[in-house]
């Protein structure tokens, strides 16, 4: 509006009619020369231009990948369409037989089961871990005496090695072990619970390990966001008439959405992995109850040499992986993009 | 509806008297604006109110009910807050619908209420955005609305215009003292801003270090501040202070500071010696006159309607004179300058007012 | 170019010291895998060695469990990170298919190892389609051990014969050890917490299989026939894994979870009537100062079934290691001397009898042995030779370890009341056949007819 | 006032619970490691030992062979104790300057696109499994196999995701005018990152860093894959002893985890009051 | 010392154009005010003469030098920012060393020249302090003194007060004035503030969508405006309009609106038809008169010195009055006023000023 009528230029500002104005990108390629610098601060110099600069970190990062885990990538797939055996010579001299090893995977209820499993203990571990992560930081929210103690202890499992987890719960859960001995004097009658043998108790075990160590995480995660919640809308909820559920629920938690999403993000993406705990405390047994697709690829891979097979069954699951990951990955998206569209105004 | 009423109101933090034993008495349906220098008390003082803060000691009084250790929830009371607080993650209608639904109000007549009071705040084109996509006075009406949609009794108010830019602050405060004679009901409003104050306020509670040192309607505490704090704080630009001393000159009193000693009028009762001289800029006129005292100009700064003009007299500070648009000053010009005498105030050395 | 000395460990020692001079070192360090039960017992040795001839060796240990997957990984990455190691015969024709083994036909041949004096069968377990690949060095066919204080004490004989009709003793059969189980299992305050168990096996993931295998060959059973079909879930496996369910209820409840570590020092601590398990455990159960039992076991030839109205024992090769040279190795000579060093009569008797030995007595001259006798004690070695005389090989075909592990985890969800016997069995048999297909018939058909002369003509010992 | 204080004592309630399941796995590895082998299982199970010994410390920690008592194993901690450090040092390290640059990078000039972060991270969600066989075949052919370099860039590389995902929560709290004055005054763009960026975003680096080296120190699968016998972790060193159904030696294995804690925890606690705002992956509300 | 040019300066954010080819020179020496409304581009300006953002098109000119690829630390600017970007993690005195450090200046003379400069800011004693234990105004002078330390040729500041309250910021724009009188370097100086823009700025630059809608001294722009954007950006109330047309009574030409018909003044050329009537509060008289219109009261905002009257003429927005403080007004009162004819000026529906 109102451009109908420019203010004259000063003298000398005004560009030649037609002159299309060089780009920017024209004027940076002539390198300004500046003498009295020597040739380190001419480097850095060059290093220094946004469109160089901008990629430094990207180059060790990219090669990095490129050479670590994509040629990984391919061979694998390689792999899987072969018949490969450890015990059968060379990979390269393998016969190849297309997807064989992939219809022989999907026939292997084994697979299958570890497959279920696996994602069985994530979803029975990580909603705990959540909810127990969640409620702890609800408890130590605001301050009180003790809090400090209480949340440095809670921190602890996470700083352990999970395979001394394991091992230390070994020790714990054995038949006649301070656990059982503590259920006793809680229930009041002996308590014998085969803990690493039993076809149930032994996936309890399992998860147990796993909530044990990793409700430090949520927890961390979850104190992290209360303390990050912006005061007022919850003073305006509180003035509106809301009594503490209803501001928690209604106000709070869609706040916490996002690190919510990031908590459930992080801890199911590592629980999908799970392999110390069931290693460590059972080898997978009794049976095969604590199996998981770790335990199983590594056997696969390392026991039965069937490298093909583990290989293709890699494949599968990271298809299956894939949807999971590419769930979360928009659910992450939405999330961070929705606070940048808040922080906006 | 509701009138409120604070005893002796007080509140520590630790060893900060945030609010320090304040009484105020603020009638239903009044619009009491509490201003005051940052950290003065007033955020803390609304809070105790809505009693999102436990005081110290003293009482709260809401209408008939003394609600010192009410929750929140039921005194009846809507508030606006700086931030305006809407909720991020809720559609600018069920932010309206927020608090009735809180109260369980049936979901038809939540709908028919939220548009009711859009409409009322100009908002009903919105309803369906999100708080993050509306401009900053959208997102005021939004949490107006929200305040209103409840009819409560008494609104307490944060510097609800504060994140807003200069020209809709403007705009916003004529649309709430619209919106205080629609509705009727009791406002405290808080602001650090003394232009807000002057043009909302029924009357004005200035605070300072969590004491009230003012109560009054806007003119007079502009006219007629209890203290140079009040003075200073009021005015844009604010007032001058002249340190000087009131002496006599024949039958005449006379302030003598640098450069002037102008005439003061006849019946002043103050005693004589060391004191401050506080004029408003729009009281020192320019121009010769029988009791001009001369000064060069410093500065200028034009404002469009009127200039200011900044006189240097002898005084380490310059004295500043807000004339004309019309009237043309340069920097540099000598020009003798006159205080309306009806107009001087005094303070002595503590800042008290002398009368 | 055979090599001079009079003994087996005289001759390693030459041969080594030759095989450095002929390649112009003064000295070289091995690097050797071994299972990490296995280093205190063994270094001292490998020390002697090294001061004799200047070859010593860095050991770097893995759990037992581990060593399968870690030599893979090596046949894999070729990458000669270790000379030699100590592993179980299970492993040997998958490793040996993988090509990290390397044959020591050669080397056996000059360097002539004490492999006559090795008791019959074990020799065997070294050897895969007809070529040597490792020096065996622990015999670890399972021995019986039971109270004899126990069954001593006054008035228990009596009260024993009164309710089962035998004089308590070494069972003869599995049915004679339920009884003898059942009889000692006391739980006075009926805790469910036995003060005493009745008995010991293994019945872990990994382990327990093992210890079905044998009560299944004393069945008569075949895991075989001569076409591959597997035969195991037929009459004999499901009454034979009907038994071992039985008795797991004398025993421990977390036996499900326990190895050697854990087995062992239960027993020696006097809390189990009876065990059935390696022979190491009379170190255990003897040891003058951490036993609680010392001198009050009997040890037993393992008991048996009655099959077509005539007994057969069966005791099993159930772990037993052998000593395997890498393919990848720079010197495998070297490695190969080692491991003569190791198993010779002299040297092997030392090991054997060594305070913190695993190695179990696998050589006739150990019988003898004072120093063995000494650590062992006289009844425990005869019983333990007489047990070789009825001692059957695991499964050793290629895919060994696929095959025991789809075993493995039947039999330990048959245990846990998941499967029945017979569904159990016959889910083994079916992904048996699967391994077997994959593999290829024809070989392991081949791979099963070789190993076929190290099962027992025996079915008591003499 | 009465609900509040009800409140209060259900909260410690149900704080100490959790503190007390916390505490006790703990509690019962460091007693074990002050144990003789004749209090490690009994019935009751002893929570105190009867006569503390240092002797599981003793036998772990001596170079060379020591012997255990009832398993007969040897154990050289001190190895795998300084390779572990070594080893999630470096790559957390290097992690962290990398990630951290890549994250700066990102937020402020967009590099990589939009989604690059995400992308990462599902570089993380691949369960290391997957690639472990062919890593060894790759490996071999690089002679990386059983080198701390092999190690390094396997743990660089899976630990990017999370420093890159924490730093941006960090560097996006620095406020770009910041760097801007500092480039005005003079700076260059390296400059900016030493002196401004960096001591604005340490605490983040800090607990990102010790995040990650948690991560890697920790660190079993792709460690137990890709070494032999050069390189030892800590706790491939204590799968060794403890694969479920071998050797349990519970004191010296009860003293190994307690060292393997030990730097960690220690670690933990002096950054602890950074740790809580590490973790919110810049998902806050500001 | 230094003159600043720009030529065609243009930046687009993928499809934002940000700033749109403007064309600026600045002399050297004077004090220039880019002033428009949030997201105009002025920032972006700034930043491209700062080098902190890469022109799409155009170049930049400072003195002789054409530097617009230059880095910023080539440029021999100062910038100060709105958030002042004090560095948190560095002592006031470190701050203001802090250029001089990265110049590589000994250390001797560092402590000398900080020395000095914060003894002309003021702010000699907070040397030793964090900058998030400082007040507003002295973050702001130090701030200040980390820019001045190194003498640059050209200040650039990006509403470097609009972080302070309304008392402060009128005081630090007088002490910015002062400096830039006493450091006589150029001066381009960013705000969205019109009185900012007023009080400081040897010439204004109005900006609006990326581009220059005015420029000229703060009483032209003010007087005189170039079109309706301008008109209404300046002047606080903002200048009424009042939607009608021109009609010609007789021989006069007359307004005609909703109540009113204000004659305009004779020479005017403007077509008839449709327009829009601008007219500044000030120039809003109550009283009976010749021309007057009859109006009612329907709010008013006492600002102290001044009060503001809202009169309902019977169009739909009422129109402001500005009047002396001492005009008593009441609100219902029916209060005829007239327009000074001479201020009136006429945009056409574009918003393009009618001369
Ligand atoms: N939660 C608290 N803990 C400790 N001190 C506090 C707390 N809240 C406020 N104060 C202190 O109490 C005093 C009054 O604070 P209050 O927020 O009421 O001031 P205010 O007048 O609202 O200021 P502003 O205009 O900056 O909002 C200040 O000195 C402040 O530092
Ligand atoms: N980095 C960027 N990426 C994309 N768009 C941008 C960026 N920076 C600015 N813009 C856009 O360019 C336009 C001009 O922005 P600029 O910051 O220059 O405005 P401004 O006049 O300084 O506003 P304010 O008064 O709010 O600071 C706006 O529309 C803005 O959204
Ligand atoms: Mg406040
Ligand atoms: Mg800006």
């Amino acid at each position: 509006m109102g451009g109908s009528e420019r203010p004259p230029y000063p003298p000398g500002a005004r560009r030649a009619p037609g002159d299309p104005g060089r780009s920017s990108i024209d004027a940076q390629a002539t390198c300004r020369t500046n003498p009295g610098r020597s040739w380190i601060d001419g480097v850095l110099a060059r290093l220094e231009r946004e469109r160089v600069f901008k990629w430094l970190p990207f180059v060790p990062v990219q090669g990095l990948f490129a050479l670590l885990l994509l040629p990984n990538a391919l061979l694998l797939v390689y792999l899987s369409f072969l018949s490969w055996r450890i015990t059968r010579g060379a990979w390269w001299n393998a016969p190849f037989t297309g997807l064989d090893s992939f219809l022989g995977a999907l026939g292997d209820e084994r697979f299958l089961w570890a497959v279920g499993r696996t994602f069985g203990f994530a979803a029975v571990a990580v909603p705990l871990e959540l909810l127990l992560g969640f409620g702890l930081a609800l408890l130590c929210r605001e301050p009180f005496r003790g809090r400090r103690i209480y949340t440095t202890v809670f921190l602890l499992p996470m700083m352990i090695v999970p395979a001394v987890v394991g091992y230390d719960l070994s020790m714990l859960l054995i038949d006649q072990g301070p656990f059982n001995q503590v259920l006793s004097v809680l229930a009041g009658r002996p308590i014998t619970v085969r803990w690493l043998s039993d076809y149930t108790a032994a996936k309890l075990a399992v998860i147990g390990a796993d909530v044990w160590q990793w409700t430090a995480l949520t927890f961390l995660v979850f104190v992290s966001g209360l303390a990050g919640l912006p005061r007022d809308p919850i003073r305006a909820a509180r003035v509106m008439g809301a009594n503490r559920w209803q501001i928690f629920w209604h106000v709070e938690l869609p706040l916490l959405k996002p690190v919510i999403a990031i908590a459930v993000v992080l801890r199911s993406m590592e629980a999908l992995k799970i392999f110390d705990y069931p290693m460590l405390l059972t080898q997978g047994g009794p049976g095969n109850s604590t199996e998981t697709i770790a335990v199983y690829l590594w056997r696969m891979g390392w026991e039965f040499a069937r490298v093909s097979d583990a290989a293709a069954m890699s494949l599968i699951l990271l298809v299956v992986v894939s949807v999971y990951i590419f769930i979360a990955i928009r659910v992450l998206r939405r999330e961070r993009r929705r606070l940048a569209e808040e922080a906006a105004p | 509806m509701a009138a409120v009423r604070l005893e002796g109101l007080t509140k520590l933090f630790a060893s900060t008297r945030a609010v320090d034993a304040i009484d105020l008495a603020v009638p239903d349906g009044e619009f009491v604006v509490l201003v005051g220098p940052s950290g003065c008390g007033k955020t803390t003082t609304l809070n105790m109110i809505a009693g999102l803060e436990t005081p110290t000691a003293g009482d709260i009084w809401i209408g008939e009910a003394r609600v010192t250790d009410w929750e929140p929830r039921d005194r009846n009371l809507g508030m606006v807050f700086q931030s305006l607080a809407l909720f991020p993650h809720l559609s600018v209608f069920d932010n309206i619908a927020f608090p009735l639904r809180i109260k369980k109000v049936p979901e038809a007549d939540v709908a028919a209420r939220v548009q009711a009071v859009a409409e009322t705040t100009r908002i009903a084109p919105l309803l369906r955005k999100r708080p993050a996509t509306l401009s900053g006075g959208e997102a005021q009406r939004v949490a107006l609305a929200r305040t209103i949609v409840v009819k409560p009794a008494v609104f307490l108010m944060d510097e609800p215009l504060s994140s807003l830019d200069a020209k809709l602050r403007v705009e916003m405060r004529t649309e709430l003292k619209r919106l205080h004679a629609q509705l009727s009901a009791t406002f405290i409003y808080v602001t650090h801003d003394q232009a807000e104050a002057m043009t909302m306020a029924d009357r004005i509670v200035v605070m300072h270090q969590g004491r009230i040192h003012q109560m009054g309607p806007p003119l007079q505490i502009y006219a007629d501040p209890a203290n140079r704090f009040v003075a200073g704080f009021f005015g844009v630009p604010a007032m001058n202070f002249l340190d000087g001393e009131v002496v006599a000159e024949g039958s005449d009193l006379r302030f003598s500071a640098a450069g002037l000693r102008p005439k003061l009028p006849a019946p002043r009762t103050a005693t004589r010696g060391p004191t401050t001289l506080g004029v408003r800029p729009e009281h020192v006129r320019l121009g010769d006159g029988a009791d001009a005292s001369p000064a060069t100009v410093s500065l200028i700064e034009p404002l469009g309607d009127e200039t200011l003009v900044f006189l240097d007299y002898g005084a380490p500070v310059s004295l500043v004179a807000k004339v004309d648009a019309e009237d043309k000053v340069a920097v540099g010009d000598r020009r003798p300058f006159t205080l309306r005498p009806d107009r001087l105030i005094f303070f002595d050395s503590a800042g008290g007012r002398l009368r | 170019q055979a090599v001079s000395g009079t003994t087996a460990d005289e001759r390693a020692i030459n041969g080594a010291k030759a095989y450095l001079k002929s390649k112009g070192l003064t000295s070289l360090k091995l690097n050797m895998m071994m299972p990490s039960i296995f280093t205190a017992g063994s270094t001292g040795e490998m020390a002697n060695f090294e001061k004799e001839t200047g070859i010593g060796v860095n050991y770097f240990e893995v759990g037992i469990l581990q060593i399968q997957a870690k030599a893979m990984s090596e046949a894999v990455a070729k990458s000669g990170s270790f000379d030699f190691w100590i592993g179980d015969p299970i492993s040997l024709p998958d490793l040996v298919e993988a090509g990290l083994v390397r044959p020591i036909d050669d080397l056996v041949a000059r360097g002539k190892p004490d492999l006559d004096d090795v008791v019959a069968g074990f020799v065997e377990q070294g050897r895969y389609k007809g070529k040597t690949y490792g020096m065996f060095g622990d015999g670890d066919n399972w021995i019986m051990v039971i109270r004899k204080d126990l069954i001593n004490a006054p008035g228990e004989k009596q009260k024993f014969k009164a309710k089962y009709g035998w004089e308590p003793g070494c069972p003869d059969t599995y049915e004679q050890w339920y009884q003898l189980a059942e009889f000692f299992t006391r739980d006075p305050k009926g805790t469910g917490v036995p003060e005493l168990y009745g008995a010991m096996g293994y019945r872990a993931r990994g382990w327990g299989w093992r210890w079905w295998l044998q009560q299944f060959y004393a069945k008569g059973g075949m895991p075989f026939d001569d076409n591959m079909k597997p035969l195991i879930a037929g009459k004999e496996g499901v009454e034979a894994l009907k038994d071992y369910i039985a008795l797991t209820k004398f025993m421990p409840k977390d036996i499900l979870g326990w190895a050697t570590p854990q087995a062992y020092p239960f027993y020696a601590g006097g809390n189990a009537f009876s065990i059935m398990t390696y022979p190491s455990i009379a170190i255990a159960a003897e040891h003058p100062e951490k036993s609680k039992i010392a001198g009050k076991n009997r040890y037993c030839v393992v008991p048996g079934y009655m099959v077509n109205g005539k007994l057969v024992r069966r005791s099993l090769q159930g772990f037993g290691n052998l000593l395997y040279v890498s393919n990848y190795s720079k010197h495998p000579e070297a490695a190969y001397w080692l491991s003569q060093y190791l198993t010779s009569k002299e040297v092997s008797a030392r090991l054997v009898s060594g305070p913190n030995s695993v190695w179990d007595p696998y050589m006739k001259s150990h019988l003898t042995d004072p120093r063995v006798i000494k650590a062992r004690t006289k009844e425990m070695l005869e019983i333990h030779l007489k047990n070789a005389q009825v001692t059957a090989p695991m499964i050793l075909i290629q895919g060994a370890v696929e095959y025991n592990d789809v075993l493995d985890q039947h039999v330990q969800e048959a245990l846990l009341g998941k499967l029945t016997p017979e569904d159990a069995l016959n889910r083994t048999a079916a992904a048996w056949e699967k391994i077997t297909n994959q593999l290829g018939r024809k070989a392991q058909i081949d791979g099963w007819k070789a190993l076929k002369p190290a099962f027992p003509t025996k079915n008591v010992p003499d | 006032m009465m609900r509040r204080r009800l409140f209060g004592v259900a909260r410690h309630a149900g704080l100490l619970v959790w503190m007390a399941i916390t505490l006790a796995p703990i509690y019962w590895m460091v007693m074990t490691s002050f144990k003789h082998s004749g209090e490690w299982v009994t019935w009751p199970p002893r929570w105190v030992p009867h006569e503390p010994t240092l002797i599981n410390y003793v036998k772990v920690l001596t170079p060379g062979t020591s012997t255990f008592e009832l398993g007969r194993q040897t154990l050289k901690i001190l190895k795998p104790l300084w390779d572990s450090l070594f080893i999630a040092t470096t790559a957390s390290l290097v992690a962290v300057a990398l990630g951290s640059a890549l994250a700066y990078s990102w937020t402020r000039f967009g590099t990589g696109g939009r989604r690059y972060p995400y992308n990462i991270l599902s570089i993380r969600m691949v369960p290391p499994i997957v690639i472990a066989v062919p890593f060894v075949v790759y490996y071999v052919t690089l002679r990386l196999l059983d080198t701390y370099t092999g190690l390094i860039l396997v743990y660089l590389a899976t630990s990017l995701p999370y420093v890159i995902w924490m730093m941006l929560a960090f560097i996006e709290e620095v406020p770009v005018e910041l760097e801007h004055a500092a480039r005005v005054m003079g700076a260059s763009r390296f400059r900016v990152l030493g002196r401004i960026v960096l001591p604005l975003t340490a605490a983040g680096l800090v607990v990102t860093f010790l995040f990650v080296f948690i991560l890697n120190w920790s660190e079993l699968l792709l460690a137990m894959t890709l070494t032999n016998t050069e390189v030892s972790t800590i706790p491939i060193t204590l799968n060794k002893f403890q694969s479920a159904n071998e050797g349990r030696d519970y004191g010296p294995q009860a003293a190994i985890g307690t060292i393997a804690t030990l730097p960690v925890v220690v670690l933990g606690f002096l950054i602890q009051k950074h740790l809580v705002r590490g973790f919110s992956f810049g998902l806050l509300r500001k």
